[in-house]
């Protein structure tokens, strides 16, 4: 059975998505290879260029809201903690609209893997800027006069709990995919940040070239996860690392929910124990 | 010395902070014990310590639906309680109050703060005094009183009776009320309510904020997830609290929230969500008064349109508004049952009165109802998750591994779930769930959607929903007039409320709100009301005003 | 050789990405200049670059208010446009084709590509090729078209006019359009009417987060904020865009937002703040096709009830519908001074055909309209935010020192904007939210609500709302029956509707929607349809398709 | 006139709120001493108990939703610049439901000054968990399993680009005025963060008495301010450093917005001149 859908493919020529889709499709590969199954996989897409991902993998898919793919993930999560939930979320996405749900999820180690396909622009809705643009991007819907800093998301990461933090770049696919698997590895809160061209409104691939390095140092110190984490600040043309940036292993939420299930008739004998009849 | 044989109402009342809510309670049970139907307000700001707190208990031989305003007996713990109560006493009334605290009232003073230093007690104490003065007045033998008063203090059970003995001994016999009859009813609040039904319903999750008074369902279910085994949880909003909770449907997992106006308002994307990917769930919008922020702890009927119409597009719900506590268990339950069937968004409406009140509920008459709906399980063949079917409700598959890929999708789709813009699908897909609508239309027929009290032979016929429902229909049994509730308000039941008011030769809308919702709603399928009693001050109105009002109309 | 007097339909199509749009405006332009009235939908799927895109465009002596589908010229940048628009050709319709590109085509087969390359072009001048041979075969002469072509051409104008030419003198004469008149009228698209009236209606801020199809309503915006002197953001979501906005309102700078559906949703808690605290705001809520993310780029007219009751509580707003540019201008300017006048939120629905569409618009017919309102200034005295009134409106003061303390407030309050929970003054709030209803709900009959077109002597009466009003109207007018349009939906003018419906013995509503929401509320205030025509494919129904689904009821 | 309304005050008897409210008080008829008019500031309030604030001072104000006072004041001062903004917000307020807004404040360098009452619980709706509280913390909603662990709200808005940056302590009133003062001195985006006594549901003032020391070094310097605001994880027992933690200079946000309010004729001129009319 093919891992990708009959779905038309409606990424534009050169368009960085096309690394992560193969890059996860590989994986499931191997995933089944391994003697998994691909149905305890969950993929839950964001809304933008990036979600159309949910389409093409011929996986179990939620393809959700704009921001929004983070509390799908995590209500999976607390429903079946058995499920692998992977999220594929733009920058618009989850560093705008859906900010709040992303850092919570980190702060509570929710064990998912989220992809952010960090293009620096709203694709879909036509290049305006997003928290990831440097401050001298002009789009349709800013100046680029310097006043709006990026954030530095994977900062905001580490701040927040992230167990697992890893950068990538859809130009190197080989570690990406590398990158993916260790966040899925990972037991807890992982997030790969993928610098992913966006060949039409922001194809920053040569600067990219020149500038990303793989970083393969120790990942397991928070304060030198920061300064790598701050070696580039997603504004100027300094070196960029990529790799796993940070790694830690901490209590996973969703072990709280860890109850048997039980049907329905044990619940309603226990509203009727309540009742005490 | 009054007597009281079928009813007695008693207030009690005194700062936040000090348990009035506790105390009522208790004198709650008291009279629930000795057979009473009860109904108990309870009246509170949105603040956490001082102000002026009050509850009102009715307690009656006959089914219970609202409060008169007119105590019997008022319980005083400051001198706001008798000065902001003034106008509602009349001659008969007995103010039992702490002699400690209020100075030159008329009736029945306990020093209360001194019995409970000189035994030892802290100052929630009191209320136990009280109650202990209040046994006595009402007439109460201390042998009947004993046993319940100590059930009733879980902690320091021999120390707070003590106390309370102490009150009633300095207290005076003014009624003489006597047992009503066996007592085989639970009181319970409507929060509670709810949350017991939403479990005996199956749900098996439920992601709730903090927003009054839908609280009362999370707090309460929080404290039973063991027994219920229940995943209960208070994510970082209400956006999160709905997508979380329609994820875990995505796995089978029966989930609701709750929450009041603003925090509906922030899940409606999720419930046009749940539209269009036809995701199962039930959603609490327990309402408040006025928009915004409003009056978080005052009640309102005023989101009807809005919880028919909410989030973006057409899509097929179910809206529920029950009145009470039975109302809100029977319904509670059946709303999981009925998302699940259709894979549709269930609203249950509800309101401060219905959510914080205390009522009278017998458990052998809710949990024998049906609340089996079923679902079409996954069959044969490759898995469509949006499958075209003839009642517009395809196969329900889940992330189990049971059907191969699942694709839920929240933008238009093909069957197997994969986007499509293909304008002959999304005219199919608008047809699937038309047709689904018209199945559910077809289907709640069948339930009893509408309930009816009172005379049902007088022309005369009082219409009202939620929390009003079970006072008129106090009100209309006395006064021998007809009585419709409709409870589920959309889709509409037209046949059944056609049949209900058949005959009229005068309707009359009671609502907590001042448009008129319901009588809106109603004029749309054709049903025109005469007159309109609406209620807008936060407060459910009274017996006494309701049926002046009435008496003005009829 | 086809003679072409009164009217002409072209379609352009090809992938996205290259150009269609833009490429169809300029013929638009063309046919704009000899005296046409134009009306160009662009219909695209949500992607970035590849996909089928086309433009259709629709020239006539008589105003357009929608397309045949039933192209004179098609010109086909590539294979898809032919194949994907066969079943839309006629045996006279010509097909100017791409000939590198397209093989085995009938028609006029233009080697664009290679003279492009030829004279040094880039790919994206195939269109100005294109559009030479188009001027050719519509039998435009050159020297009439030369100087359009060049001022259409912003960069490289020389190059593009060269290679236009090129297409010219390749292509073949095959209809005799004739100059219809004096051009008198602006092209422009309902996105850039919207901005252009938020302006003259003296917005001077507008906070959007991108969202198909309100985009361009932003984009437009902000590429002119220097010129309009405007305040332009997007910010991190829709719940922050609604409220800066109204943050800019307290302050007494008018402001406006505009979304489509999934964002109109997360703005509802921001609604219903502007409800109880009084903050005049302009909402453009675009309408895109199904719930939740649904198909962006496609249209639908389905969230009327919803505008009418979204946010939870009771509050007065008004709900405007445009139809086309013209009517976008004038209510767009209207809806600041409403939103100001009566402090309430002011909806403008619109949808995709409308924003996404181009129109010819008669700036002078518009910029003379009443646009001014007023509002209640501060007087003398001690400022108090809410204070009651006869007509429910308060003298707005803003953080300008001009009055003392302003206090703007969400929860329930007092005239002076302190909270309070005080049965008394809630009754007064909701009454003085009431008296405000009633009387915007008197001062909108005083405007021109309600359009009506066509023959009112008939008996038939076609009605319908938003972008296919201006359909509505040129069929009805060629058919000679009733068109009416209410464009303001919320308080429903129900005396001007009366008046434009009365002695119809047929009332046939057209709607965009599944589900009849237009006619559900006419129902709802007395107002009867026959029959129905629904159209929820996401594209606007066609002006022949519409005829015969027309000529099936009547 | 009186900088406190006629408003009864419903907060609990040792409520630190009291402290917030009279700093505030103070402050503003330390600027009206100083020849500036109250009516130049606009306190925006959340919604919980810190928000009746706006009801208790005489001054402009806005009594805004829960969460969202943010975005209010950011529209306030894109309104008008000259206006000097306090938000006056809970940390269920701000943390939770609104902290999106915030950390979008301070990357912006929105010039408004952010009091944070800090209680660690949601007090207005009875005492349930929140971002700040410790992972033993037992509310009516969260059992105090250890599994989610409180955010660091400093670190997060050090991140996120706040420019100004304090920790305050409601039983250390003068050393709060000062901080609130030097926040609304600060161009650009303060926020001090106040650790709340509250009186009914978390009442630590006997640990923050004992824990919390007055920091007077050097603010200057980014990294030592990630040190001193790791110092306390909100979660253990470490001592807690009080005062100004960091503070920089940067363009503020508002600036892009300054032009020259234009009547309502002189806009629709601009328009007939767009028409070429
Ligand atoms: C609530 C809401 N707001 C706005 C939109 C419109 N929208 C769709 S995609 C998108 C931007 C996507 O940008 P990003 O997340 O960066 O994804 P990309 O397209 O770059 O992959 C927006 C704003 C939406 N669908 N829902
Ligand atoms: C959208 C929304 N959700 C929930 C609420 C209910 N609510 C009111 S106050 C409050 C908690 C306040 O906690 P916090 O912000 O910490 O303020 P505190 O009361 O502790 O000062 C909540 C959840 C609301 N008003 N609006
Ligand atoms: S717009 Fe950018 S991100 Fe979107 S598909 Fe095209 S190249 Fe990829
Ligand atoms: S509950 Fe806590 S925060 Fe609220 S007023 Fe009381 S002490 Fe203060
Ligand atoms: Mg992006
Ligand atoms: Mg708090």
């Amino acid at each position: 059975m093919s891992y990708i859908t009959d779905a038309p493919n409606t990424w534009c020529e050169g368009c960085g998505n096309f690394a992560i889709l193969h890059s996860i499709r590989r994986i499931i590969e191997e995933y089944e290879k391994n003697g998994s199954k691909k149905d305890e996989i969950v993929l839950v897409a964001g809304i933008g260029c990036h979600g159309k991902i949910a389409d093409y993998l011929n996986i179990n898919t939620v393809y959700s809201l704009h921001g929004r793919a983070i509390p799908f993930a995590t209500g999976i999560k607390i429903a079946n903690p058995d499920l692998k939930v992977i999220c594929c979320v733009g920058d618009g996405d989850s560093y705008a609209e859906g900010l709040e749900h992303l850092l919570f999820a980190a702060k509570r180690n929710v064990d998912i893997t989220v992809i952010v396909h960090d293009n620096r622009v709203y694709g879909l809705t036509m290049g305006q800027y997003t928290p990831t643009s440097p401050d001298s991007y002009h789009g349709k819907t800013n100046p680029g006069d310097g006043k709006e800093k990026p954030f530095n998301p994977l900062k905001l990461l580490l701040c927040s709990g992230a167990t697992f933090l890893a950068r990538g770049y859809t130009g190197r696919m080989d570690q990406l995919q590398k990158l993916i698997w260790s966040g899925m590895s990972h037991k807890g809160f992982a997030l790969i940040e993928v610098l992913q061209v966006c060949a039409s409104f922001y194809d920053k691939s040569s600067f990219y070239d020149r500038h990303i390095y793989e970083y393969q140092g120790d990942s397991g110190d928070i304060n030198e996860a920061f300064i790598l984490a701050g070696e580039w600040d997603y504004n100027s043309d300094s070196d960029i690392p990529a790799g796993i940036i940070y790694e830690e292993i901490r209590q996973i939420f969703e072990e709280r929910f860890e109850y048997e299930t039980t049907d329905l008739k044990s619940r309603r004998k226990a509203v009727i124990e309540y009742f005490g009849l | 010395m009054g007597e009281k044989g079928s009813e007695i109402e008693i207030l009690i009342g005194g700062k936040a902070g000090e348990g009035i809510n506790r105390a009522g309670q208790v004198i709650a049970e008291i009279l629930s014990e000795m057979g009473y139907y009860i109904f108990m307000i309870f009246d509170h700001p949105s603040l956490i310590k001082g102000g002026h707190n009050y509850s009102i208990i009715r307690a009656s031989e006959h089914p219970v639906g609202g409060i008169k305003r007119k105590p019997d007996i008022v319980l005083a713990l400051d001198k706001n309680t008798i000065k902001l109560h003034e106008a509602e006493l009349s001659p008969h009334t007995v103010v039992i109050f702490n002699s400690d605290k209020v100075k030159n009232a008329e009736g029945i003073g306990i020093p209360a703060v001194s019995i409970v230093d000189s035994a030892g007690g802290v100052p929630i104490m009191i209320n136990s005094c009280l109650i202990g003065a209040f046994c006595k007045t009402a007439g109460l033998e201390w042998s009947d009183v004993e046993q319940i008063l100590l059930d009733k203090f879980p902690v320091r059970s021999a120390l707070n009776l003590d106390i309370a003995r102490k009150g009633y001994d300095i207290s005076e016999v003014k009624f003489q009320l006597i047992r009503a009859g066996e007592n085989r009813a639970k009181l319970i609040t409507g929060s509670e309510s709810l949350g017991l039904g939403l479990c005996y319903g199956g749900i098996e999750g439920y992601i709730a904020y903090p927003m009054s008074p839908a609280s009362g369902i999370l707090h309460f279910l929080s404290s039973k997830k063991d027994e219920f085994n229940l995943k209960v949880f208070q994510p970082e909003g209400e956006i999160a609290a709905i997508l979380m909770a329609e994820g875990m449907a995505c796995c089978g997992c029966r989930a609701a929230v709750g929450t009041s106006g603003g925090g509906f308002c922030l899940m409606n994307e999720g419930i046009s969500y749940s539209g269009l990917a036809e995701i199962p769930i039930v959603i609490i919008n327990s309402q408040r008064q006025s928009p915004s922020t409003g009056a978080p702890t005052y009640t309102a009927q005023s989101d009807l349109p809005y919880a028919i119409s909410a989030g973006h597009g057409e899509f097929p719900r179910i809206v529920i508004s029950p009145g009470n506590a039975e109302q809100a268990f029977m319904w509670s339950a059946k709303a999981p049952g009925l998302a699940w069937k259709y894979q549709v968004p269930v609203i249950i409406l509800t309101d401060v009165t219905l959510n914080d009140s205390l009522y009278s509920l017998s458990p052998e008459t809710v949990i024998n109802e049906d609340y089996d709906y079923g679902y079409k399980e996954v069959d044969e063949g490759p898995y469509l998750r949006y499958r075209f079917t003839g009642d517009g409700i395809s196969p329900l598959g889940f992330f189990n591994g049971n059907s191969g890929p699942v694709k839920i999708n929240g933008k238009t789709h093909d069957e197997s779930g994969i986007s499509t813009e293909n304008p002959r699908i999304l005219e199919k897909l608008a047809e699937k769930r038309i047709r689904k609508a018209s199945i559910i239309k077809r289907d709640m027929e069948g339930e009893k959607c509408v309930l009816r009290s009172g005379n049902s032979n007088s022309g005369t016929t009082v219409v009202s929903w939620g929390s009003n429902g079970p006072l008129c229909s106090e009100l209309c049994s006395r006064l021998k007039i007809r009585s419709v509730q409709p409870i589920v308000l959309h889709p509409f039941p037209e046949k059944q409320f056609e049949t209900a008011i058949s005959e009229s030769s005068k309707i009359i809308v009671v609502e907590d709100n001042s448009t008129g919702q319901l009588s809106e709603l109603m004029k749309s399928y054709g049903f025109f009301s005469d007159n309109r009693i609406l209620n807008y001050s936060g407060r459910q109105i009274s017996l006494e005003t309701l049926e002046k009002r009435l008496m003005e109309v009829i």
